[in-house]
């Protein structure tokens, strides 16, 4: 009657029982890793579309404004992706036969959509709004990161739903003078860059609530943020951040320093009257 | 682990519970300390012969209920309070009396899980390999119907010749060297 | 929200832009086996993993092998398995089965295209919805509609509000012809003699044709019913080119009765228009005029009804008197209903007319009589006699009587022009052409629009007739059993994508403009007839336009932008016609009529037949039978116990040789002595995939000579049994003392076969009125448990009413009383009332709920076991003895409780509560465990069992609306207070800083409601519409007694019964 | 609970303790020895009977139902089966409630009767406990398959996610998952810890190679050291004083879903007891169903006796009352309560056009049961006790349904009254978990010991220790 094992057993049972509680932790931390890695998110992801698009070249280079392509970011729930005639606008008449702008002569001649790949994609039981946050003081940046530096075109944020609640139990962090909306370099009020605001006539829509500047008002005339001014208006047709050119009504009205982001988000919480995160964080706020 | 030098104790084996509690008595007020029985059953006459009675299973179990009943409560808690505030049917975010049956559960899972694995790890298993079972008859026995009683070399008053002596004036069918 | 229109030219092209239909390519049919299958797909991955799929699942070859693989499903006869309907969503099952099987396990979601305009149009802003209205030409008249559209894809179809007529009301029927327009089994091509041709082909050819007849001698045109001044011109035109030329108008459901009356009575064909918003009392003589557009002038009788049918302090409420042989919503909103054989009711008829007792009147009858012509006179005019257009002539010669004697002409009733610029007697006519078909005159038969091979009176022997024809050609939007034997088949195009006029039952013409470019191209009846004319290339738009110059006053060009903005062209109604008193009227039927007694009505919900592909209204419960996906032998529970019959019999209905089959529905309270069969239904495959094989062909029974109603038939019980499908069943069942333990005080029904679950609704204090005289004793009988017809002891609360607030468990949990940071106000806090007295059961709002939801069509198998997914249903109750009961109509949709049970055992927590107090369901959250149905007292939930929703068929994925999830298969739903809608608002107002207004957000329901019975809105802002509402003493919520606390709330109803019948 | 009195001439039958008049726990004449060699020998017996294979392929055969089943079930979605609105639940849930159910008795024998002392229990405890594990087996597989998306059922557990969102933790569902998930490890850790001695044994008396490795690897090297018996003993205890509150638990909760439900038939605070006197019923029976054919198989009446089918015959008895009791108050309180909500469902259920699954239910497992259990002739009579045992699982699960169903299909709202229908594929799966039952619990008889062989051994008269080591013989022949 001999042993069944020999002397290493023992040593070896321990270890491997030792082992299998690593190996199930490792696994419960490598899966939560994984359902957040970019592979999963795909942010960073550069498909191939069909024409190389460069925002860098056409924003950072050309300064063109968000807008001109994304006609409608300020009027509907999709920003907008450009038709073909707003491409051929400029390149009917420069780069005229670059190889790189077949695609877009193609559509042209032949009148079928050029057809891009979704870079932002979010689920189709999310409803994601554009006019809402642009027009309450959400920067294109804050969510679509630096793209006057993108030369193509890729998803910086995760856009997983914790990465919306974020910021929507905590607007103040991200919240922005409208008129900034469009500049991608804005870093939000710092003690030495301080940014100047003052609350206009109320009820107008949210844009005409607040001018902000950032050079100080009270050291000669301010370069003010202006906005088209406007009463109350009719539904339907909601005056938007940049709709019009601003009229006059400059009153220099007495202007409030802010040289943190949290006191300016603070300010700006109550000018743009931002609903409570309970009621942007309530499920009917993004799904249907 | 290495191979230790020497034997590993004196092993006599017995017919019946009655004669390994009497030689395990007379062992303990001979003044041998280092030994132990083996019994195919619980013999705690055997064990008070050991003068062993303390063991920490209930505290570890203890503690393990403890922890299982804050872990599961704080989560509910945290969840409903501050993780996300939902209202769910107009019941108020903290509702202590749901919360309290997650809670009972894991109470009793983290004891129980507790209790069982701190036997295992007192009792220092999984130990596969063990001197006593180079016994000749150890294993014939020690587990269906035999009494064993082991008076190991590590203990200051045991000497080969002496203890064979000591164990033989008891009516063991046998009484052999285990080495290590 | 309208938008004006630019050049309609090149809105036109740009709606082209906007939806190209894809034509699903099919691979050439290949006997496949699994192992292939998996080979086919083997390797493809992502993308081109579903891609490929999707494609293999649309092949022939893979049909067949799913027969094969399963072939008890593809018999059909489980329960399990999903029918006709929803046969591809279990291909696309197996597709995703494949998957699961190991192809392609785990797909990241494939990318995204984008396929920008090319050139944008430049009023569209994608995302934002566009509003154009137009007019839904029915041959009882036009019904004006504003068309929601995105992107230039009509998703949406509702009542114009700016038109004087519909008042942004609607009806099921309109409502449905969105999915009419989107049907895949539409026809798509020119069809000469079963090969695709083309239209230009038959140009030529049908003006070569016509040149050669002498005259036009020879050419004939069977229309359906003209409402389109344009079409009329058209066909002047046409006459004056052809003299010869013979137009027929026929359509199985028209309105000859009147037109032969009015004929008799007043030298002319006229229509009358009745102000039921100025009567006192009415009288409705087989009218089922609140059931839906199938009568003439619909929406202002049912919003006129209503409106005095309303009860206010100092204001009369009106009356109503019901003569009619099959149960309608109508009869069962009367205070008075009298059940009459379908050939008794002439009778009464004219002995109301001449005053005289009608004879072998039972003393019932006799009693109604008296009180009725009683009732009439006291009136003083302010009196309404209403004539069914499926009554006999005799009936409506009577009610002309009537009206003038009680002198409600004038004032109450007005004469007018026909609707129909070309009135005529049609079933005369259609048997004229028959004839001329048998000599062989015909040599050219051109069908506009109608079906006469289906729907033609049996006895005509249509088919022999057409056989004769020389070339026939067939106008229409399905292939249907006429196009299928023409000679030329053209497909029709929606009134959705086409241009043309008519004229709505006031007379006001709406111009009827394209919403989209026409899906599978296709002509309408104004470019066949153009064909014969001087320039036959001049498109339909050009000649409305020309037309229009004579109706349009001022200057054209702005007088066109408006008629087309606002959806009618100014002083274009219609102005009381000079009749003088009507002379005497037609004799009714000499020879009385014996033995049983069938009546045909078009189907209340695919009316005669035309709408049997549409989905929605085949699933749509019927009004009052709650019968879906079938038809029956409606039969009064005396007949059928006399018969010896039970329900689900089947039956052979033998008049005299002509045979149908027909499964046995009782029908609470029909006339004895006679069955009620609808027409519609049995359509051959020729209807489409939804339509085919769905009940029985009750045309095959109707007779040119008796089309409304036709006696002596026989019934023989056949084998076997037919298991209907109905919605809800009526539980018949006799409980007697034994359940009125518990009582304060009897019910009437103890006795006698009654519907348990009527009975049962009453005890639970689930339908809640009073007549007017007990309101003035208790206004606040909605609460009490003191008088008769009212509130029983029931439930858990006493008198079955709700805590109050502070005896809940958690008074302060929730308020939804917070000031609302963003506004410095209360904040919002979404209610609905519904008022039970408005309600008439009419099922538009199901049907809206439909268009506005996505919802999906389960199919006849799933809905016998109770699956159907309609978020709102309309709850019939029969109450007393089912001889002759009452019936109560409730809307029953989510209930949107405040302590909602539902949420509070949703295990994953997804339905919850909003800050503004909206019970949400997050449809990708649900993990399906069918908790939350079982804890919803209401059952209002729908739970996706089955795939449902149609991923496949390409229309119908345009016509879905963007803003709501389509919801997949293992995940609960339910009524949302189209919260896509509260949620533009809100966007909207937070926008322009301001609250949102009362009457901004309209759900889909309250939307379509044509007597505004359903009011949503703020219930924290005491000035609005649902707050007054809620106010009143007549609010009552449904099982308050379970403190659920439901946002929606129902007021009581209260009736106004005539003394002497009480 | 002895009944005094020799009821049989104690000289007939051996069996029979003359003190106590009661059948004995184990036949006479068994030693530490011939009860190993008993035991063991079943196990690691060379030559495996073949109606263990054909026991074992027949469960096998029955058990691919629940395969096919749920394959087409996870092609197709819910809608194969019965369920509706509003009769959501069907199967699954009544499925579900019985399995576990039947679990019960299993930890109820081999805890609460440790907690009394009931040593008799000693040799049946083990396979009751494996009873109670292959049971939860299959009833855990029904919450699973019956949500309708099966591949997101992990929601239901706490986990970090990107969704931010958790378990709604005042759902009976969500409490179910902690109690089943509870119930299942702790009921393997408690079997397992009660096997490592055994498996000692195994791995000592094996003879071929592997069987001693693989004995020898689940024996963690067990050898039987006075120490490690100590603290085993008391582990052992601990788990028996925790299983006990947590079997009550388990039914209570499950009883929940119910009780927790606005529905009237469910919302009644009578359920957590009689569920759990019922889930104890149902699970002796079970017992019963397992314990005669298998003691007749492998011929151990000597150590699974008459005495253990009279003791669990009484626990029926008693635990039967309760639930017969708890039928008797749903009535009253529909009546008392002067709830219409409540009168109807009773009314219902007794009259309405599922009346006949309430009368099925109280003939099988009131009418049957409580009448002739009193006779202890019945009580040792094996044939009646299989066959009642069988009886009385059937009404166990009828009075599932009649909860679920006849308390769903007509409800507060009489407009969406319905009815309930199962399909084939409702029975398939569930058949087919009776077939898994079996396929388990019969590896289970062949590989793993059925009876705890320490256990048995304590009950053995030569245990008895005498005081200074006088003979052992002697004390033997005066203890008997």
């Amino acid at each position: 009657m001999a042993q069944v094992f020999d002397r290493s057993s023992n040593a070896l049972a321990r270890f491997s029982l030792v082992l299998t509680g690593l190996i199930v932790i490792a696994l419960g931390v490598a899966l939560d890793q994984l359902q957040r890695s970019p592979w999963v998110t795909r942010q960073g992801q550069r498909p191939d579309q069909p024409v190389p698009f460069s925002h860098k070249h056409h924003v950072e280079g050309l300064g063109l404004q968000c807008q001109y392509c994304h006609v409608q970011v300020e009027k509907a729930a999709y920003a907008g992706i450009p038709p073909t005639k707003t491409c051929i606008n400029c390149h009917a008449q420069i780069w005229t036969n670059a190889a790189l702008l077949e695609p877009v002569r193609q559509s042209w001649a032949t009148g079928a959509s050029i057809q891009w790949i979704r870079v932002h994609d979010l689920p189709d039981y999310v409803y994601f709004n554009h006019d809402i946050h642009v027009n309450k003081g959400i920067g294109c940046a804050s969510c679509h990161g630096r793209v006057d530096e993108m030369p193509l075109m890729y998803q910086q944020s995760t856009l997983q739903m914790e990465w919306c609640l974020n910021c929507h139990r905590n607007p103040g962090k991200n919240l922005r003078p409208v008129s900034e909306i469009y500049n991608m370099a804005w870093a939000g009020p710092s003690s030495d860059k301080p940014v100047w605001c003052t609350s206009t006539v109320k009820g107008g829509a949210t844009a005409q609530n607040v001018n902000c500047t950032t050079t100080n008002p009270t050291a000669g005339g301010p370069e003010v943020a202006m906005l088209q001014m406007e009463g109350a208006t009719p539904a339907g047709t909601a005056k938007t951040a940049s709709d019009g050119p601003a009229m006059g009504v400059m009153v220099p009205a007495s202007y409030e320093k802010f040289s943190s982001q949290e006191d300016l988000g603070k300010y700006l919480t109550a000018q743009y009257h931002i609903r409570t995160p309970n009621e942007l964080s309530s499920c009917e706020t993004c799904h249907r | 682990m290495p191979p230790r030098e020497g034997i590993y104790g004196l092993i006599a084996e017995f017919n019946t519970p009655s004669e390994l509690v009497h030689a395990t008595e007379q062992a303990r007020a001979a003044g041998y300390r280092r030994m132990e029985c083996y019994t195919p059953y619980p013999v705690e006459e055997a064990a008070e012969a050991l003068h062993f009675h303390k063991t920490r299973v209930p505290l570890v179990c203890l503690l393990g209920g403890l922890m299982g009943v804050t872990t599961a409560f704080l989560m509910e808690t945290w969840v409903n309070v501050w993780g996300y505030p939902l209202n769910i049917a107009g019941r108020p975010l903290f509702s202590w009396p749901a919360f309290i049956i997650p809670a009972y559960e894991w109470t009793i899972l983290f004891a129980g899980l507790s209790a069982a694995f701190g036997m295992i790890a007192l009792n220092g298993m999984p130990q596969l390999y063990h001197p006593v079972f180079n016994a000749p008859n150890f294993r014939n026995g020690a587990t269906t119907d035999k009494f064993f009683l082991c008076l190991e070399a590590s203990d200051p008053k045991f000497s080969l010749s002496e203890t064979r002596a000591f164990l033989e004036q008891f009516p063991a069918i046998s009484v052999v060297e285990v080495d290590h | 929200m309208k938008t004006t229109l630019g050049n309609e030219q090149t809105m036109a092209d740009m709606k082209a832009k906007a939806a190209q239909p894809v034509v699903v390519t099919q691979i050439a049919p290949a006997k496949l086996t699994l192992a292939e299958v998996q080979a086919k797909l083997d390797g493809k991955t992502g993308r081109r993993f579903w891609k490929n799929l999707d494609e293999l699942a649309e092949t022939p070859a893979f049909h067949e092998l799913m027969a094969e693989e399963f072939p008890r499903q593809s018999m059909g006869s489980s329960n399990e398995w999903v029918d006709a309907v929803s046969r591809r969503g279990f291909l696309k099952v197996m597709g995703a089965s494949l998957a699961l099987a190991g192809l392609a396990g785990c797909t990241k979601q494939p990318d995204e295209p984008i396929y920008p305009y090319v050139k944008q149009p430049e009023d569209l802003v994608l995302g934002k919805p566009m509003y154009f209205a137009t007019a839904y030409p029915f041959p009882t008249g036009a019904i004006p509609v504003l068309v929601k559209s995105d992107a230039f894809r009509p998703i949406k179809v509702d009542g114009n509000p700016d038109h004087p007529m519909a008042k942004g009301k609607s009806d099921a029927l309109t409502q449905a012809t969105l999915l009419d327009m989107y049907d895949p089994d539409r026809s798509q091509h020119v069809v000469y003699r079963g090969e695709n041709s083309s239209w230009e082909k038959f140009q030529q050819d049908f003006a070569a044709g016509a040149k050669k007849t002498s005259g036009g001698q020879g050419l004939y045109f069977l229309s359906e019913t003209i409402t389109s001044p344009t079409l009329a011109e058209q066909w002047k035109q046409v006459q004056t080119a052809y003299p010869q030329a013979q137009l027929t108008q026929w359509e199985p459901v028209n309105q000859d009765s009147s037109r032969a009356a009015s004929k008799a009575a007043f030298g002319s064909y006229t229509d009358a228009q009745y102000k039921l918003e100025e009567a006192d009392v009415i009288l409705s003589l087989d009218a089922d005029f609140l059931g839906g557009i199938a009568h003439p002038g619909f929406l202002p009788l049912a919003a006129g009804y209503a409106e005095r049918h309303r009860y206010e302090e100092g204001k009369t409420m009106n009356r109503l008197y019901v003569v009619e042989s099959m149960p309608t919503v109508t009869g069962f909103k009367a205070e008075h209903r009298l059940a009459l054989k379908p050939s008794d009711i002439a009778g009464f008829a004219t002995a109301l007319a001449s005053g005289t007792a009608p004879q072998g009147a039972d003393a019932e009858q006799q009693k109604f009589f008296t009180a009725l012509s009683a009732d009439l006179k006291k009136a003083g005019g302010k009196v309404v006699v209403i004539p069914g257009e499926q009554a006999a002539p005799a009936v409506h010669s009577a009610a002309y009587a009537l009206n003038n004697a009680l002198g409600a002409v004038g004032k109450t009733v007005v004469y007018t022009e026909t609707v129909n610029p070309m009135p005529s007697e049609q079933v005369a006519d259609l048997k004229a052409l028959v004839a001329d078909m048998n000599a062989g005159k015909v040599q050219w038969l051109v069908i506009l629009g109608a079906n006469p091979i289906y729907a033609a009176p049996a006895d005509l022997e249509f088919k022999a007739a057409f056989d004769k024809v020389g070339t026939t050609v067939h106008l229409g939007s399905h292939l249907d059993e006429t196009g299928v034997l023409s000679t030329w088949h053209i497909n029709k195009t929606h009134y959705l994508e086409s241009w043309s006029d008519a004229r709505a039952y006031d007379g006001t013409i709406t111009i009827i403009q394209p919403m989209i470019d026409p899906l599978y191209g296709g002509k309408s009846a104004h470019d066949v007839l153009q064909a014969l004319l001087a320039n036959p290339q001049a498109s339909a738009y050009d000649v409305v336009q020309a037309n229009a110059k004579t109706y349009i006053k001022g200057d054209f060009a702005a007088g066109w932008r408006k008629a087309l903005h606002d959806g009618w062209v100014e002083g274009t109604a219609f102005t009381a016609k000079a009749t003088g008193a009507p002379k005497a009227g037609v004799a009714m039927a000499s020879t009385p009529m014996s033995g049983l007694e069938i009546s045909f009505r078009p189907d209340p919900s695919l009316y005669d037949g035309r709408f049997a592909n549409v989905g929605w209204l085949q699933e749509l419960p019927k009004q009052v039978t709650n019968l879906s996906w079938d038809n029956a032998a409606l039969i009064s529970i005396k007949t059928m116990a006399d018969l010896k019959l039970d329900e689900n019999d089947k039956i052979e209905i033998n008049v005299n040789g002509r045979k149908v089959v027909a499964p046995v529905l009782l029908a609470p309270g029909h006339a004895d002595g006679a069955i009620t069969v609808h027409l519609g239904l049995g359509r051959t495959v020729e209807a489409g995939r939804v339509g085919a094989g769905v009940g029985f062909d009750a045309y095959t029974l109707r007779t040119s000579d008796a089309p409304l109603f036709t006696s002596g038939a026989k019934i023989t019980k056949l084998e076997g049994t037919y298991d209907l499908c109905v919605t809800k069943v009526h539980n018949v069942e006799h409980r007697g003392a034994f359940a009125q333990h518990d009582l304060e005080q009897k019910l009437s029904d103890k006795d006698g076969a009654y519907s348990l679950a009527g009975h049962e609704a009453m005890e639970r204090s689930i339908i809640r009125y009073a007549t007017l005289d007990e309101v003035k004793k208790h206004p606040d009988f909605a609460h009490e448990g003191a008088s008769g017809t009212l509130v029983n002891k029931v439930g858990y609360g006493p008198q079955g009413e709700a805590p109050k607030h502070d005896e809940s468990f958690f008074p302060e949990a929730w308020n939804y009383q917070k000031t609302d940071p963003s506004s410095l106000k209360i904040q919002n806090a979404w209610g609905m009332s519904i008022d039970l007295n408005s309600c008439i059961g009419c099922n538009a709002c199901i049907v809206s709920c439909y268009a506005e939801n996505n919802i999906p069509v389960v199919g006849r198998e799933q809905v016998k076991v109770g699956r159907n997914m309609q978020w709102i249903r309309i709850d019939t109750y029969f109450e007393g003895d089912l001889h002759a009961p009452k019936a109560h109509f409730q809307p029953m949709a989510c209930q949107h409780c405040e302590n909602a049970g539902c949420e509070q055992v949703c295990p994953v927590g997804a339905t919850v509560h909003t800050p503004e107090g909206l019970n949400t369901m997050v449809y990708n959250r649900c993990v399906g465990t069918r908790y939350c149905s079982n804890n919803c007292p209401y059952k209002v939930r729908r739970f996706n069992f089955l795939l449902y929703s149609d991923y496949d068929t390409e229309s119908l994925k345009f016509m879905r609306n963007p803003d709501v999830t389509v919801r997949s298969r293992g995940v609960m739903e339910k009524c949302s207070y189209c919260v896509q809608r509260i949620e533009a608002a809100k966007i909207t107002a937070d926008k322009e800083n301001r609250e949102v207004r009362d009457g901004e957000i309209v759900t889909a329901c309250q939307q379509a409601c044509p007597t505004s019975a359903i009011v949503f809105g703020n219930i924290n802002d005491k000035a609005s519409k649902v707050a007054k509402r809620k106010a009143e003493e007549r609010d009552y919520q449904v099982l308050s007694d379970l403190n659920f606390r439901p946002r929606t709330s129902y007021t009581a109803g209260v009736i106004n019964p005539n003394p002497e019948l009480a | 609970m002895a009944t005094k009195g020799p009821i049989h001439d104690p000289v007939a039958d051996p069996m029979i303790d003359p003190r106590t008049g009661e059948y004995a726990v184990i036949a006479p004449g068994h030693n530490f020895k011939s009860v190993t060699q008993k035991i063991a020998g079943i196990v690691l017996t060379s030559n495996t009977p073949l109606g263990w294979f054909f026991g074992l392929m027949v469960g096998g055969a029955v058990a691919t139902g629940v395969v096919i089943g749920c394959t087409w079930l996870f092609l197709k979605g819910t809608g194969i089966w019965g369920v509706t609105i509003p009769g959501a639940w069907g199967f699954a849930i009544i499925n579900f409630v019985w399995w576990i159910g039947i679990g019960h008795a299993g930890t109820l024998i081999s805890a609460i009767l440790l907690l009394f002392k009931q040593t008799w229990r000693n040799s049946i405890n083990r396979f009751a406990e494996a009873m109670t594990i292959f049971a939860v087996v299959c009833a855990g597989t029904f919450p699973l398959i019956h949500v309708g998306r099966p591949w997101l059922a992990y929601w239901l557990f706490p986990y970090p996610n990107t969704m931010n969102v958790w378990p709604q933790f005042r759902s009976p569902l969500a409490w179910d998952v902690f109690a089943v998930s509870t119930y299942a490890t702790i009921s393997i850790v408690f079997w397992y810890v009660g096997m490592i001695p055994d498996f000692g044994t195994l791995r000592d008396r094996a003879t071929m190679p592997f069987a001693k490795y693989m004995y020898g690897l689940l024996s963690l090297g067990w050898r039987g050291s006075t120490r490690h018996w100590i603290r085993y003993e008391s582990a052992s205890l601990l788990l028996a004083g925790l299983s006990t509150p947590l079997v009550l638990s388990v039914h209570t909760v499950i009883s929940f879903d119910f009780a927790v439900a606005a529905l009237a038939g469910w919302h009644t605070t009578i359920f957590p007891p009689y569920f759990v006197a019922g889930a104890i019923y149902s699970g002796f029976a079970m017992v019963l169903t397992l314990a005669i054919p298998i003691r007749k198989f492998y011929n151990l009446e000597d150590l699974v006796t008459l005495r253990h089918l009279d003791n669990m015959a009484k626990v029926m008895l008693g635990t039967g009352g309760i639930v017969a009791y708890g039928y008797g108050m749903e009535v009253f309180m529909s009546w008392y309560s002067a709830s219409h909500w409540e009168f109807f469902m009773m009314w219902n259920r007794m009259f309405g056009p599922m009346g006949w699954a309430y009368w099925i239910l109280i003939l099988t497992n009131i009418a049957i049961p409580l009448t002739t259990l009193w006779s202890r002739k019945l009580r040792v009579n094996v044939t009646y006790l299989f066959i009642l045992s069988l009886i009385v699982n059937t009404g166990m699960w009828f009075e599932r349904f009649v909860i679920v169903v006849t308390s769903l299909y007509r409800d507060y709202l009489p407009s969406s009254w319905g009815t309930y229908r199962a399909t084939r594929w409702d029975y398939m799966i569930y058949v087919g978990t009776m077939g898994l039952f079996t396929f388990l619990f019969f590896l289970f008889v062949r590989f793993l010991p059925m009876i705890p062989m320490s256990e048995i051994k304590m009950m053995l008269p030569q245990t008895k220790v005498k005081r200074g080591g006088t003979d052992a013989e002697t004390a033997v022949e005066e203890t008997v």
